[in-house]
């Protein structure tokens, strides 16, 4: 069942997450690149509670939404970020490579496109095994321009594999609006191009979002095999820093906001009486805690060990 | 045992494999019915089924990257890329996926590509490329190469049960030798051994894959005109015996490096600078590679022939080496 | 306009030669690979037929009778095959790869479906360059599945490309039938995922393929942009030599014949009374008489010279 | 002039080449409005258009394969790959197609690649790497790096003459360098020329990229410890400048070559083998190598920061060979 007031919990984590993380980064205190998923937080959330724990999930490099939405310590995925021993990679990975199996969470990662077949191989080995395990691949718009993305969906319509890929159509691709990277005008288009279940939902309604998954989730359970389903949403943020967004205007983005899932998960549970302003304001604090405690543990955490720098390339 | 070919015994260890280890299944271009291109896998769809002997479309990318996932989750994909050429469609994945997969994400990658590589049939240049060296320089990624019936047998089994990505590189025109076994699967090798494939002290050959078998040839010759070459088998690229060598080069002061391949950018070179960088004061020449020249393989036989490093040309390169003063 | 006895001319002229190019190898003759398309010769005719000498086609691995539909040399294909210095890449290509831009003939291709991202750059210059050419990419049902193929088509209908993707849908792959490596009944479905024009036709036909090739072209000049055809045919040979075709029954393959090209179009030319029997038996003596010539040629001509073999690495 | 960034003189030296020759072409992932992941194109969208200055989906084999067909058919694209670890999803098309295309299909296929890469910038290990040995092995394709702004310049246009596949290694880290220049675009320089950075005597010093930088600043710190350092810039790596390698290593008898990159399988090995093969006899010590350690790169500044062959440990392993006896 999905419930709205852990869904909020879970999105107002992600908000505060990333606003830190543009932080940290503006300040100097983190180094390297991250891609933030501020105002995509219903796509991960709707998404994360329609999975059971025996589901897998894989990521893109915009994926701290999508792993803290998994189960994610945020104290641990920030170490990743400070570069710390602690880290879900120990230092090694940073923002776009981090996973935790043990979460149901097949990686962050940095090549647009490759998990979806990295994903296809976990539903394979899910089938074989013989589990009910379902395994949703999240990709981008921009990343369904990829050939290997072509190659894994008709592999597992093939194969029936229990795959559900999910398009985060954010309108870009890095500074590429989706009219000039895809085709046809909804990803989910394709879905016919493999013969298998396609569907668009407002990727801002993490209900939405939830309740086709769970839909799609129970198919696949039961063998009906892969689906495609896009969430349409909107890139608030940068695609990274140094982002000037030039290439769409600040109007789009005024427009963008209005329509943008925190506030209106804020005015859904109001509106039913669920949590009223008091309340709302002891979940911010509350998950602006989490995210201060996360920076202090990243902080706090040693960093890795130089001498064995080189060590664990091979299993 | 009557004497089986490479192909055949490869094919009796993958289903001793299969048979062993239910986690093991074999993917790739029409490995079922029809056995694969070079029919390693002939016959193994009527044991094991189409579930754990999959066809799949052509798809390279794709595939590669769906069995790094299947390998992942607890799987141990064998995968055939049905000519070594094509894994340039995979190389983002075995390069950016695989090969970091322990280092970074601290998880184990049990697969294994197999793959027919090498010139000799006059397939032309994008069917007869050895491309190790592509994934030579990667960090993460082993490689095997063995040159004998045995080898093939023992090498694919440390391969596949290997917990890392091990690319074994199977030579095109080793499949039809016949190799007197005891038994097949033979008893498998730790990867990273060299096999001293004869002893000698005039100088030492290094090679591997089908150069390692035509380099027991080309000293066979030798022998006959009492040059005795030490013909050392690498078996393993990565991880590479460097002190098995190290060792031979100190005795015999000679070195000659035979690869399969165009001479600039290739194994050779990096097994020459490692010698080089160990026993330098011992060598009484540089270390020798005898290669490809510096250009695609051509199709017309007779320019393959051409190009390719044959048993002739090693003995003419050692004996020069042997005798040189 | 089509022209059925100039088309059958050329059919039968792939015909014996592809007929000739199997013998030649059992009888250890010529060596190396060849991809024969006995059976498919109308695709590579009506499509030929259909272009203009300024239009350009790239070819498959199985691409000698779409070069001698576009006017090869059939001495100097055959002199490639045979590794002389008269063929077409000078013994250095071989079946797989041989072009010749004199002829818009942009080169047979050992590797599957990457003709037509190369196949998408011409066109991408022919439009950067102002001109009318059309540009022509064979593939095939398994190609279908190439990555690099959903790529081109993504790529040419966003660029409004004038390319014409022709699948040969021959029924298989190597072994594999179309549906294990196909997840939709017709590739031409596939058009749907970019937005462009698709359509299928019986590749059997010379006239339908021509007609079909013929109007899609005239709106790729136009500045339409680019189509997927597929033509249904059926490869009556095996893939290559040495295939003992176990996956599939003689039944099948008597039906196929049954359906076959040539007969079809000597049939047509007969009813039609275009060419009476005595006739046909010229026509067919012709393309005998050139095949035997091709290979005489063949085999008079030099050895390519050894001493050059690393020469012209770099143009 | 004032100073002007390696960054800024790419770009200048692009637009010289779109105003002089229409057939010259720029395709790449947000290289318009956005100007590319590092800026390089920033603004020529304005002077040229979106046709000429042409972003593509995200589809690396697609358009790498795109380009080289239009570039047989005449035109002259330059692309940029946004990281060179991405370089891996084109292979096939790199490899299999454009380095093909001379010696078997005699066509010329005048196509640049540019692509950043290396590491420094705390990117992680599929955003820093050095991949050019890809490709160093594979006869038919160019590869420049250039280590200084004028040479920026100069190999570009260079690179975009040449009738063939050129890769240009541009390094993230050279891009914010200034440089002082008295004009852009400088006066091009013939590809396989190296560059000798600086004269020495006590050893050679062989890099190139941004370790050919870091090489020339460690030599300015050797230079105070009266140890004289040759530095030789190798600017292009196919072809390779052997001669001037060569000779530098006859006269100071002592060479160290540095490579970001794993130590196993780089560019190193094989001039490391090709200096052995021609001035063994002439060197006091086997040829050295400075390189990277055989892993992947980390994302941790700190960790990074542990592998990357910056000028100290440059001119500590110099300092070290120098002084050997
Ligand atoms: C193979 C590859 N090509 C290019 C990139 C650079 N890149 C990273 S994210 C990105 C845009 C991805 O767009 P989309 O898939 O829509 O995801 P979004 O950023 O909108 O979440 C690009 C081009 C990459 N990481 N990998
Ligand atoms: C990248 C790549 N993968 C695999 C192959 C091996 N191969 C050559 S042809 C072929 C089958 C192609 O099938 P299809 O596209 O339907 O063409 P057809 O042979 O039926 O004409 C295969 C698998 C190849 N040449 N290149
Ligand atoms: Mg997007
Ligand atoms: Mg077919």
């Amino acid at each position: 069942m999905f419930d709205p007031t852990q869904a909020y919990d879970r999105m107002l984590l992600i908000r505060r997450f990333e606003e830190a993380v543009e932080k940290l980064f503006s300040e100097g205190r983190i180094m390297g690149t991250a891609h933030t998923c501020i105002g995509q937080e219903a796509t991960a959330v709707g998404v994360a509670a329609a999975l059971q724990p025996q589901d897998a999930l894989t990521s893109t490099h915009r994926g701290h939404g999508h792993f803290l939405a998994r189960g994610a310590d945020p104290g641990r995925l920030m170490a990743e970020l400070f570069g710390r021993a602690t880290g879900y990679s120990r230092g090694r990975g940073g923002s776009q490579m981090m996973m935790e199996p043990a979460l149901g969470f097949y990686g962050t990662n940095g090549i647009t496109g490759a998990s979806v077949a990295f994903a296809a191989g976990l539903a394979l080995q899910a089938q074989l095994a013989g589990t009910d395990r379902v395994v949703v691949a999240f990709f981008g718009d921009g990343a369904s321009s990829q050939g290997v993305i072509h190659e894994s969906l008709n592999l597992a319509a093939l194969w029936k594999l229990p795959l559900i890929a999910v398009c985060e159509s954010n309108g870009y691709a890095m500074s590429t609006p989706a009219s000039c990277g895809v085709s046809v005008d909804s990803v989910a288009t394709r879905a016919v191009a493999y013969g298998i279940t396609g569907a668009t939902v407002d990727g801002n309604d993490p209900r939405a979002v939830h309740d086709a998954i769970a839909a799609l989730a129970d198919r696949g359970r039961k063998g009906g095999g892969p689906a495609l389903l896009e969430c349409r949403t909107y890139r608030l943020s940068g695609h990274s820093r140094g982002d000037r967004r030039e290439y769409r205007t600040r109007d789009e983005e005024q427009a963008a906001w209005r329509q943008e899932p925190l506030t209106r998960i804020e005015q859904a549970l109001t509106a039913a009486g669920t949590l009223d302003a008091a309340a709302l304001e002891r979940h911010r604090a509350a998950a602006e805690r989490r995210v201060a405690e996360a920076i202090a543990f990243a902080e706090a955490s040693p960093m890795p060990d130089e001498d064995t720098v080189a060590e664990g390339v091979f299993a | 045992m009557s004497p089986l070919t490479t192909t055949q015994i490869l094919r009796e260890t993958l289903a001793a494999e299969l048979r062993r280890d239910p986690a093991v299944f074999l993917m790739g271009e029409d490995i079922g019915a029809y056995g694969g291109s070079f029919g390693v896998t002939r016959g193994l769809i009527d044991e094991f089924g189409a579930t754990r002997i999959r066809n799949t479309p052509i798809s390279e990318p794709g595939f590669v990257g769906a069995a790094i996932g299947a390998a992942v989750a607890g799987a141990r994909p064998v995968v055939e890329i049905m000519f070594m050429d094509f894994i340039t469609l995979a190389v983002d994945q075995l390069v950016n996926m695989a090969a970091k997969l322990a280092y970074v994400y601290n998880q184990s990658c049990p697969l294994v590509i197999r793959t027919p590589m090498g010139g000799g049939r006059g397939y032309g240049a994008t069917h007869s490329q050895c491309l190790e060296r592509l994934f030579f320089g990667v960090p993460g990624i082993r490689i095997v190469a063995p040159a004998t019936g045995a080898d093939a047998s023992a090498l694919l089994q440390s391969a596949i049960r290997d917990p890392n990505p091990v690319l074994l590189l199977e030579h095109k025109l080793l499949y039809p030798l016949r190799w007197e076994l005891d038994a097949v699967p033979t008893p498998p090798v730790p990867l990273g051994q060299a096999r001293i494939a004869r002893r000698g002290s005039d100088l030492t050959v290094i090679a591997w894959s089908w150069c390692a078998f035509e380099a027991e040839r080309a000293a066979a010759q030798l022998a006959a005109e009492e040059i005795e070459a030490e013909v050392i088998d690498l078996r393993s690229l990565n991880p590479l015996d460097i002190e098995t060598l190290a060792a031979s080069a100190r005795k015999t002061r000679r070195v000659l490096i035979v690869e399969e391949g165009p001479r600039t950018g290739g194994i050779a070179a990096e097994i020459g600078s490692q010698l080089h960088e160990r026993v330098f004061g011992d060598l009484e020449f540089p270390v020798q590679r005898l290669a490809m020249p510096d250009c695609p393989v051509p199709s017309a036989r007779s320019l393959e022939a051409a190009v390719m490093p044959g048993a002739e040309v090693i003995a003419a390169a050692a004996r020069d080496l042997a005798t040189r003063v």
